[in-house]
């Protein structure tokens, strides 16, 4: 065990606000991209969703010659 | 047995994997990175001579190889996707673009964060600092090439094509910044001194490297899906899936 | 023998057309008929290899061609709304080297004699910037007889022309056909004593 | 052969009919370098060592001008699809085109570019080398430049997005071109840089024209 207490730990022998500055902006970054994905998804399931509601028939599935 | 490298290229054969895999990834990815944290702040020794401050590889380093590495694979995807034509690859590149740059930009931020106690500068002209900074600009690129075509399939093609492009340059960008920068400081001073470091230091590395593909796995297996559904929305299996996700 | 094999064409979410056949013999000309955005361009374009093929393929003398060849290429006359003129260029210099761009060897005197029956032999010398938008189609329209292509694709040939050159163009397309040619244009209303092919009976 | 030379005398006889166009480049670069000149303090120790950066900054913004409008008036006026249609091989085609406006507009550049390494006090060697790497560096911008302007061909804010595709890819040909000029300027050497700046720029002058094609292929869809 490398830190005698919480403050040690948080203090990092002085480089405090560069390690955590490093981990927290990652984190949060990582996070924030996370959530923003999520949202997204469930937009877009929602749109698509409604649409099939509003027009039952679907259309004609087109696959053109990709895979 | 024959391997059908194509099965899982099918969209709603995708659409499903993916909706299996991503949530795995994001498990494994967490577990992942608490224990290269672990590793990390509690196992990795004191470095003797950075001292605490030296803990920021765990997340520099890891992320700095993502950053490059998912290039690499965006340009995989966009040569597959020029030459196969396959719906999927082209998704798959798309949805790498945004995490790669991300990761970019923690490289970086990291970085900085990393050089202004151990060199004094937030920023100096390195190779390996500046390639990324360009590495940055090629996604940001990416992006806005998406970003101002409205047609998909040029949007697509554009994109591949220009991946493929920077990736010829990305070896040719670095070598040329090397060589300017030697030039101009001599030799610089090296983040990750591997020789030097402690086996815990780099397992805690090695641990926190897995957790970023594990995260980028499933960042991409779910951006991919949800952008199969952007542009396949109407088509019928599309729908299926929807109707059996709700229930 | 021309055919083409069920084309489709989809722009984002919509089908603008699939399953869409016809087949063109030699000396046949064939009207694409459609209301505005249902299709008529992007079928063109398709067919001159600019546009990918969507699905289907294309045949000419039986034989499955690749849209995108030079080889097909070079079998094709493509006219648009836009003219190809360079304004710096005189019309005789812009003709000149579209002709050659297009691989045509032509004569001063053969040019000249095209522009006559378009009346616009006069302008010649004259810098293109100076022409009004229907001399500029006409001027157009004109290099199409010189090419020696076999197959004419026309993107709304007939609009800004008047009469007289609407006249011109409806002779030009019957004496191409006349030689063993085929001519495919779009056009938006009806056009009598020519096959048609409906874009929206594929819809 | 024969076709590229017809398209190669029509592209000059245009940059001819209208040499304003084609000088604009020049104009930036002549302009851009005096400001340059300009803004920092007019000490020689000063000036002499920023000025093959300075240089061949403007150089390649300029070189950015002149790639903008490559396939752009061509695509209006409907040429690019006769173009394409032409028994000419595309690259071939971007090859011709990027080549005569190279000559256009990029070599008045280079001609001029030694009376402005005066403005910045550059030794004699420098001033002598400093349009050979010009000439082989605008030669490679130019074509890796092509790829750029046929991806964003008739895009909504085309030049901006321009700059952001190119100025990545430009990088290595600025570093070279600029430390060769330096390397003369103060007598380090700079044969490996020139060497590699050639390289550059036949590489570039050999592959970017496939790669174009293939981009413009698609912008006329």
């Amino acid at each position: 065990m490398n830190w005698g207490s919480i403050s040690d730990f948080l203090h990092m022998g002085g480089y405090g606000l560069y390690v955590w500055g490093s981990f927290g902006v990652t984190l949060l970054l990582l996070a924030l991209e996370t959530a923003l994905l999520s949202r997204r998804a469930g937009r877009v399931a929602d749109e698509i969703r409604q649409r099939t509601q509003n027009a039952p028939a679907p259309l004609k599935p087109r696959h053109t010659g990709q895979h | 047995m024959k391997i059908n490298w194509f099965y899982f290229s099918s969209p709603p054969r995708f659409y499903a994997l993916a909706g299996r895999l991503s949530p795995l990834f994001f498990a494994l990815a967490l577990l992942l990175a608490t224990l290269g944290l672990y590793l990390g702040f509690f196992v990795a020794p004191t470095d003797f001579q950075q001292g605490e401050g030296y803990r920021i590889i765990f997340v520099h380093v890891p992320v700095s190889w993502m950053s490059m590495f998912i290039y690499l694979v965006i340009a995989f995807w966009s040569a597959m996707a020029l030459v196969m034509k396959t719906r999927i690859s082209m998704v798959m590149a798309q949805a790498l673009v945004p995490t790669g740059a991300l990761f970019t930009f923690l490289s970086l931020w990291t970085g900085a964060l990393w050089g202004k106690p151990m060199w004094g500068a937030w920023w100096v002209w390195d190779a390996r600092l500046t390639s990324e900074l360009i590495l940055l600009f090629l996604y940001l690129a990416l992006m806005a090439l998406r970003a101002a075509i409205d047609d998909e399939r040029r949007a697509d093609r554009a994109c591949a094509l220009f991946a493929l492009v920077g990736v010829v340059n990305v070896p040719v960008i670095y070598f040329s910044v090397k060589w300017w920068n030697t030039l101009h400081q001599g030799a610089s001073v090296s983040l990750t001194r591997a020789p030097s470091m402690a086996s815990t230091m780099l397992a805690g590395m090695l641990v926190m490297a897995l957790a970023a593909w594990a995260y980028t796995i499933a960042t991409s297996l779910k951006r991919a899906r949800t952008l199969l559904l952007e542009r396949e929305g109407d088509s019928e299996w599309a729908r299926r899936q929807l109707a059996g996700d709700a229930r | 023998m021309f055919e083409t094999l069920d084309l489709g064409c989809c722009k984002g979410r919509r089908t603008l057309f699939s399953g869409l056949g016809f087949s063109l013999a030699a000396g046949e000309v064939l009207h694409l008929s459609g209301s505005n955005g249902c299709g008529k361009t992007s079928l063109l374009r398709q067919i001159a290899g600019f546009a990918p093929l969507q699905s289907g393929q294309l045949r000419w003398q039986g034989q499955t061609v690749d849209a995108r060849s030079l080889s097909w290429r070079a079998r094709l006359a493509w006219c648009t709304h836009q003219p190809a003129l360079k304004d710096e260029l005189s019309v005789g210099e812009n003709i000149r080297t579209s002709l050659r761009l297009a691989g045509v060897e032509a004569d001063d005197e053969a040019i000249q004699a095209a522009l006559a029956q378009w009346q616009v032999a006069a302008q010649w010398p004259l810098a293109a910037r100076l022409l009004s938008q229907g001399q500029r189609r006409r001027l157009a329209l004109a290099t199409l007889s010189l090419l020696s292509r076999p197959l004419w694709l026309l993107d709304e040939p007939f609009n800004a022309l008047d009469d007289a050159a609407c006249r011109q163009l409806w002779q030009a397309i019957h004496q191409h056909a006349a030689a063993g040619g085929r001519v495919l244009f779009t056009h938006h209303a009806a056009v009598a004593g020519v096959r048609v092919l409906a874009l929206e009976d594929f819809a | 052969m024969d076709l590229a030379l017809v398209l190669f005398k029509r592209e000059c006889a245009l940059v001819l009919r209208k040499p304003g166009d084609a000088l604009s480049a020049v104009f930036f670069f002549v302009l851009c370098t005096t400001l340059f000149a300009l803004s920092i303090n007019p000490e020689p120790q000063l000036l002499r060592a920023l000025g093959p950066g300075a240089l061949w900054v403007c150089a390649l913004l300029a070189s950015l001008m002149v790639v903008g409008e490559l396939f752009e008036s061509d695509w209006r006026d409907g040429t690019l699809e006769q173009l394409l249609l032409s028994p000419l091989p595309l690259p071939a085609t971007v090859a011709t085109k990027a080549l005569a406006r190279w000559l256009g507009s990029a070599l008045p550049l280079v001609l001029v570019s030694p009376l402005l390494g005066l403005q910045f006090e550059l030794s004699g060697s420098a001033l002598l080398l400093l349009p050979f790497t010009l000439a082989l560096g605008t030669l490679a911008l130019v074509f890796v430049g092509s790829i750029g302007a046929a991806l964003t061909l008739g895009l909504r804010s085309g030049s901006m997005l321009l700059s952001l595709l190119l100025l990545p890819l430009y990088i290595p040909v600025l570093i070279f071109g600029a430390l060769a000029v330096a390397g003369a300027q103060n007598g380090s050497g700079f044969e490996a840089e020139l060497s590699i700046l050639a390289a550059l720029c036949l590489l570039s002058v050999f592959f970017a024209p496939f790669a174009s094609a293939a981009c413009l292929e698609l912008a006329c869809e």
